[in-house]
């Protein structure tokens, strides 16, 4: 008889298995996408959405919630189309301004205690209305090396592949297993007991949500990249996609409990569910509902395949 | 060793005040190396509000505190006081439920840091978890949110012992022994006087003045927030404590009350079985008292939880109210008031047609305020700003307030100080009386001498079915631990 | 003096200083004119958000993470179902209401069976249903607008000396809402959960009971506020509810209640609704663009949050 | 020859009476088509929330199932240029209409909405030899099409020389928002003459002016059949004037058709125009007798029409 296997690990393993059987069904109903260009097509628009669920991750790492992000995300692919490619330095200056306001969002939310689900209901209006001003008109154009990375065509294996396996990787070594993101992630465990063990929890905040801003910059650049051009209301949906994202990757909404690599394989599982969808040509009047029914799906496979464990 | 005219620690005056509630009423005290300091005192004597000064948690509104002869007061903080070696097991825990244990060690030791510095957390914590609690069972990649209560306040003493760069001087320890049963408490008063042979210093706050008197060398007795009592340990009784804490002195429990009969004439109200093959199962019949014994984490809480949600093969002849206790997570709701948190176990007998009549709820805690002694000037205050005691204390008032013909109680008196235990003690025998019946977990074994009837646990099965008659120590003791083990 | 310090820390009073600061600043820009109607005005679509909201209440004050995002698809579809069954005939009205209510509380309870035996968080369930109700709507009527009876509109935008007689209605209705919370077994238990439901359990709370009764409930209200609204505005329309969902936790949480849950209040809920809508009037009034307009209605959501929140720690 | 190629619809957003007409219009012309073997499939796909991210994403997955036509619908005349270009280099031939996109390789269907715009204001000037006072309706801020409208009222504005601007407002394009940020801006405004708008929001500005017992101005409507009922019963009880003018959702049928015939080999230009459907205050009631209670004026397309404004264009 081997050795029990702890419900942890099969917990963690959920997420990489409805990944698979999403990506199995897709290459079933249309094996075109067995392929280096179809992997491509179908990934690449799920690179930007990863990097936005890993900015919503660390921003729910310390029980918080961001209602924000979708028009950070937008806000930055606009500043990207336009500055950033029209007067390099302006707009280098402006992400960095961006993230820096990212910070200070961290820090007025724990200063003053308040909710975070509000303030960043409120900031969504301005980042969108910031938006609206910098490109009150979609248009804008990619600077040419983003563009150029996003559609980078390395051998073998297609680029959103890579770059997800890398994001994943590199914050999971950075929050899972080094010491300093122990102590962020112990922030959202209990935060009475980093305060009394000396750690400033204002620091843990603003870093968090710095760390958040970052990857809302790098999310809302690499969509430029994709997309070519900007517009203002360009990934508003990105705010409760990446919510979902963490959520399929295992993550919860309080105690600090996260997985990077569980947000980056429950951002790809979401952005494929619309794939899928799209695939089985349904009725364009259910293709709405049934998008809201395959999460339910998954979600609920989730819940499903854990009862069965614990049961065992 | 003592030698207390060179004081690691001195405190001069120290005075605290929460709004109307005078905490500390001037505080000197002073600490020598190599002594263990016991601090007793009732339920809100400022005994948690004075360590939390020393930790630096909470600011002195007057008076000084010195570490080393130096002068600290001023911006003195938590990261002062862990540079200074002063370390601190809290009365609540406060453990990251979502880290390990290696990775809560790491939290607390600042110094544990660079690469590859979980082996060295995993290495710390891992000794000195075997050092204090032998035989623990914890491994040091386990999460502590899934670690039972008891095995969370070990991680918790042990990472407070722990040494890295930062020596620990001063290590405080405020109630550790409630959640842990005898056999941890004594490995734990054990390890204290190692640690204190060897130099160290340990404050030990406890309600189980057997503990204080045969592990301290010193002993403060606190009463509303001022010392009134101060002698090595050699010069106190347990008798002579209780008299300084201003309760009644302990009156030895009513013997066996020829109760026994009960289980023949009264009608059995509950009988359950753990879920657990190879166990004996409950019962329990009207106006007893049941005792539910053996090491902590056994299967008595979920045992009680069955019997108090009706649980599928469970009888229960009644409704039943349960007294929690871990009150942060089962008990407590933080936001409302006192009255609020009596009163919601009965809130059916305040209505009027529809509506409830918060006057007569008002009335209702407010009696059972008086009843049962919470210390506050009205039910009106917030819950939190009562004691841990006198929170639990409401919780009693809560369940024994309900309109429940059983109550199941989940170690109870946790942090309840001795002279409202036996105020507690003879209310349940009053009720009991009366025809309630009462299931009874506890880990303290004099509160086993309270029941007409006890069930030892063993790794979730009952494995021993004791009358009054039959209840000894020994066998209770004996019936606890695997024959093999 | 201590009166003076019990009003402030009542937790509404923001919201209606807010409101009360937004209509005086555009009564001044405007010299006066038209500040009553302007009133008028947003008694009448505070009343539409003050629906929602108190639902959405409930719901929030259930804890940590519950909060039922599918409001605007439910809007639409009992709008949408129950204007098409009448089809303009006044006799149908009653049936119509039947329904749209009907429709809520199936939407409730299809939420919280989502939310209980699949367990998944709130947030996301009942994203995901809206979807699925969004798409029933869409089958239903393929996007039609079928126009209310008669009567209902008349009734949707009558008023009663210059007060709309849809205010009037829904003050009642929070009126009623507030002894719910305050004074019955079933708001006790709501706040009771909203701070630790575990504890709830273990006080004798029969929170799963409590928990399905605030969705209903939440959904049922979504369901009358879209039924009336379709009357409102002459039917109803498959993008009618889509503002409701961000405005619908702004007014709760604006309005005082805790988004961590286990604590409310109602009146808040006016406040914050008159706010919303006059803080929009007024941005609009001085002519602001979109961009600047959205940019100012956040900082000044943020501000008001700010102020409200008097640097006490609560959770 | 087209009966073996298949032609994908990629639409945006169905959440209006509008786009659900348009879906309608699609299903049921080519329908008959692929029923009368004129192409193999006619599939449409429609995504939930006006996303160019979702809707890119779709275009993508469109190219894997091998269309080798789409049909296009965009959220973003620029957003969407990545996905169209990788579409074309993939030998798939994209066709956008109503909200077009910018990417060269793709045919584009295009209204004027910056004249359409500009139509409503010179009616206006017609109608209203005075001037006057006018109230502006905006659709949803940041998309193009409600930039392009505006820009065409207010150049018609400058252009007649006539009017103020004395009050803009976003309804959103839904009857209900536009209903609620007039009511709240109205009455700090002086007298209105005319309201200019976007389509789906004159019924609700009617609503809220009609609340507050000013005198009705001239709003021009967009064609939707509450709009035209209420025009009617106002025409019918006092004579009120106005026009309505939008772009009939049946467009897409003319897509479709142009898709076909750039697949049967046929010279098409890459940028066509549709006129747009106005409706004046004689042609009210034909209109009105046209339209599906609750739904929008429509026209629909044939082949032969397709061919027509091919032609017109060469
Ligand atoms: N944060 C606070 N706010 C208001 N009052 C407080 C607060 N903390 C403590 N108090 C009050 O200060 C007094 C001393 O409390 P403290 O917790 O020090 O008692 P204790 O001796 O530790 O009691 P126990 O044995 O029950 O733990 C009590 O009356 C308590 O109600
Ligand atoms: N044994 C238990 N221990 C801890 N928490 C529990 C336990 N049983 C239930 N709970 C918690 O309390 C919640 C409510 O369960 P409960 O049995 O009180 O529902 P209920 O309201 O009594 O249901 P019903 O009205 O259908 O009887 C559960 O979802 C769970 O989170
Ligand atoms: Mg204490
Ligand atoms: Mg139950």
């Amino acid at each position: 008889m081997s050795g029990p296997v702890s419900p942890r690990l099969l917990r963690s393993l959920l997420p990489p298995l409805s990944l698979a059987a999403i990506l199995i069904a897709i290459f079933y109903l249309q094996p075109r996408t067995m392929s280096y260009f179809g992997l491509n097509l179908l990934l690449n628009l799920a690179v930007p959405i990863a990097l936005a669920t890993i900015a919503q991750m660390f921003i729910l790492c310390v029980n918080e919630l961001d209602l924000s992000i979708g028009g950070f995300v937008s806000l930055v692919a606009c500043i990207t189309a336009t500055w950033l490619h029209d007067t390099p330095l302006l707009g280098v200056a402006a992400l960095a301004g961006l993230i820096a306001a990212y910070a200070g969002l961290g820090a007025l939310i724990h200063l003053r205690n308040l909710p975070s689900i509000v303030v960043t209901l409120g900031m969504s209006f301005v980042w969108l209305g910031l938006a609206v001003l910098v490109l009150p008109t979609p248009g804008g154009k990619a600077p040419d090396y983003i563009r150029a990375l996003m559609t980078l065509k390395p051998a073998l294996v297609p680029f959103p592949i890579i770059a997800a396996v890398g994001l994943a990787l590199v914050v999971h070594l950075f929050i899972m297993r080094s010491a300093w993101g122990t102590v962020l992630r112990g922030a959202g465990g209990n935060p009475r007991s980093l305060e009394r063990a000396g750690w400033s929890l204002l620091r843990i905040k603003m870093t968090m949500f710095a760390l958040a801003g970052f990857f809302g910059v790098l999310s809302g650049m690499a969509l430029v990249g994709l997309t070519t051009s900007a517009d203002a209301n360009i990934a508003l949906r990105y705010t409760l996609l990446s919510i979902a994202g963490v959520i399929l990757g295992g993550g919860e909404f309080v105690g600090g409990r996260i997985s990077p690599i569980g947000a980056v394989i429950g951002a790809m599982t979401l952005a494929l569910a619309g794939s899928f969808l799209s695939f089985l040509r349904l009725n364009p009047d259910w293709q709405i509902g049934a998008q809201g029914a395959i999460l339910i799906i998954v979600l609920a496979l989730r819940v499903l395949i854990s009862r069965a464990e614990t049961r065992t | 060793m003592t030698n207390p005219s060179d004081p690691i620690i001195r405190l001069r005056g120290v005075e605290k005040s929460f709004g109307a509630v005078r905490a500390l009423a001037g505080v000197s005290l002073d600490l020598a190396p190599g002594e263990c300091f016991g601090l007793v005192g009732h339920n809100g004597a400022g005994k948690s509000t004075l360590m939390n000064l020393l930790s630096g948690n909470l600011r002195p509104d007057s008076g000084s505190i010195e570490i080393g002869g130096q002068d600290v007061t001023a911006g003195y903080s938590p990261q002062v006081a862990v540079r200074h070696g002063v370390r601190c097991v809290y009365q609540e825990l406060s453990l990251c439920p979502n880290l390990t244990v290696a990775e809560n060690a790491r939290i607390t030791h600042p110094a544990i840091a660079g690469i590859g510095w979980r082996r060295r957390a995993r290495a710390l914590i891992g000794e000195m978890l075997d050092r204090v609690f032998p035989g623990h069972g914890i491994s040091t990649d386990d999460v502590t949110g899934d670690l039972s209560i008891a095995r969370r306040q070990m991680v918790e003493i042990a990472r407070a012992f722990a040494v890295t760069e930062a020596e620990a001087r001063v290590v405080i320890l405020d109630e550790p022994t409630s959640s842990l049963d005898s056999v941890a408490a004594g490995k734990l008063l054990a390890h204290v006087r190692r640690y204190v042979e060897g130099g160290g210093t340990v404050v030990l706050i406890s309600h189980l003045l057997g503990e204080i008197l045969g592990t301290c060398d010193r002993i403060a007795v606190m009463r509303d927030g001022g010392v009134v009592a101060l002698d090595a340990a050699s010069g106190f009784t347990r008798n002579s404590l209780v008299a300084a804490m201003g309760s009644v002195a302990e009156t030895a429990p009513a013997a066996a009350r020829g109760r026994a009969a009960l289980r023949d004439s009264a009608p059995k109200v509950v009988e359950a079985r753990p879920a657990r093959p190879e166990t004996l199962s409950l019962a329990a019949h009207k106006g007893e008292v049941v005792g539910l014994a053996g090491l902590s984490g056994q299967g008595q809480t979920e045992l009680l939880v069955q019997v108090f949600d009706h649980a599928a093969g469970t009888q229960v002849g009644g409704k039943v109210a349960l007294v929690a206790g871990d009150r942060q997570s089962d008990g407590i709701f933080p936001l409302w008031s006192i009255s609020q948190n009596i009163s919601i176990g009965s809130l059916r007998q305040f209505l009027n047609g529809f509506l409830l009549d918060h006057d007569r709820a008002d009335a209702f805690a407010e009696k059972w305020k008086e009843r049962i002694g919470i210390r506050t000037p009205d039910v009106f205050q917030p819950i939190l700003s009562l004691s841990g005691g006198n929170q639990q204390k409401a919780l009693f008032a809560r369940a024994l307030g309900a309109p429940a013909d059983i109550i199941v109680m989940d170690d109870p008196m946790r942090g309840v100080d001795v002279g409202t235990k036996q105020e507690v003690y003879a209310m349940i025998r009053d009720e009991a009386a009366r025809g309630r019946t009462f299931l009874w977990y506890t880990t303290e074994m004099d509160e086993l001498r309270n029941c007409d009837h006890v069930y030892v646990f063993r790794e979730g099965a009952i494995v021993a079915d004791l009358p009054r008659a039959e209840m000894t120590e020994e066998r209770v003791l004996h019936a606890s631990f695997r024959a093999d083990a | 003096m201590s009166a003076a310090r019990r009003l402030l820390g009542q937790p509404w009073l923001w919201a209606w200083l807010g409101a009360l600061a937004v209509w005086l600043a555009t009564a001044a820009y405007t010299d006066g004119k038209g500040s009553g109607e302007v009133l008028s005005a947003a008694l009448t679509f505070g009343a539409f958000f003050v629906i929602v909201a108190l639902g959405q209440m409930f719901v929030i004050t259930l804890g940590p993470g519950n909060v039922d995002l599918s409001i605007p698809a439910c809007m639409t579809l009992a709008g949408t179902v129950s204007m098409k069954t009448m089809g303009g005939a006044a006799g149908m009205i009653p049936l119509g209401l039947a329904l749209a209510l009907a429709i809520g509380a199936a939407v409730g309870v299809t939420n919280f069976a989502l939310i209980r035996l699949l367990r998944i968080p709130p947030i996301i369930a009942t994203l995901s249903a809206s979807f699925i109700f969004q798409s029933a709507a869409i089958w239903w009527n393929r996007g039609l607008r079928v126009k209310p009876p008669q009567p209902l509109a008349d009734f949707t935008t009558a008023k009663i000396a210059g007060i709309p007689f849809i205010a009037i209605l829904v003050i009642v209705l929070a009126l009623v809402a507030h002894v719910v919370l305050t004074r019955t077994l079933y708001g006790r238990g709501v706040i009771a959960i909203g701070q630790n439901m575990r504890a709830a359990h273990l006080a004798g709370i029969r929170v799963e009971r409590i928990r399905a009764a605030t969705y209903i409930l939440c959904a049922a209200l979504a369901g009358l506020c879209g039924f009336l609204l379709a009357g409102f505005s002459g039917g109803a329309a498959l993008n009618m509810g889509e503002e409701y969902l961000l405005s619908s936790i702004a007014v709760v949480v604006i309005g005082g209640t805790s988004v961590a849950g286990g604590f409310a209040n109602v009146p808040g809920l006016w406040g914050a609704a008159l706010f919303l809508f006059l803080l929009v009037t007024m941005l609009n009034t001085f002519g602001a663009g979109a961009g600047l307009r959205m940019v100012l209605t956040g900082l000044i959501i943020i501000g008001v949050i700010v102020a409200a929140s008097g640097g006490t720690r609560k959770t | 020859e087209t009966a073996d190629k298949r032609i994908a619809l990629s639409n945006n957003y169905a959440g209006n009476s509008w786009r659900q007409a348009m879906l309608r219009s699609w299903e049921k012309v080519t329908g008959q088509a692929v029923a009368d073997g004129q192409v193999a499939a006619a599939d449409a796909f429609t995504t939930a929330e006006n996303q160019v991210t979702e809707q890119a994403a779709q275009i993508q997955n469109l190219i894997l199932q091998g269309y080798d036509a789409i049909v296009i619908n965009a959220a973003s005349p620029e957003g969407l240029n990545g996905a169209v270009k990788e579409a074309c280099d993939a030998g798939v031939t994209v066709v956008s209409f109503d909200g077009i996109v910018t990417e060269p390789c793709a045919w584009r269907i295009a209204v004027d909405f910056k004249q359409m715009g500009k139509d409503e204001v010179l009616y206006l000037a017609e109608r209203l030899p005075d001037g006057g006072n006018l109230l502006e309706i905006r659709g949803l801020a940041g998309v193009f099409v409600d930039d392009a409208i505006s820009a065409g009222i207010h150049e018609g504005v400058a252009e007649t020389g006539k009017f103020e601007i004395v009050g803009s407002v976003h309804g959103n394009w839904a009857q209900d928002v536009a209903q609620k940020a007039v009511a709240g801006i109205l009455p700090s405004l002086p007298e209105i003459v005319g309201v200019v708008t976007q389509g789906g929001d004159g019924y609700g500005a009617a609503q809220a002016i009609a609340a507050t017992g000013r005198d009705m101005p001239v709003i021009v409507m967009g064609n939707r059949h509450d709009e035209l009922t209420w025009w009617k019963e106002q025409k019918d009880a006092n004579g009120y004037e106005t026009m309505s003018v939008s772009i009939a959702p049946g467009v897409s049928t003319l897509a479709f058709w142009v898709a076909q015939q750039i697949l049967d080999g046929q010279d098409v230009p890459k940028d066509l125009t549709v006129p747009f459907l106005r409706i004046d205050q004689d042609t009210l009631e034909d209109s009105l007798a046209n339209t599906e209670a609750g739904g929008v004026a429509n026209v629909e397309y044939s082949l032969e029409d397709a061919k027509g404004v091919i032609a017109g264009a060469m």
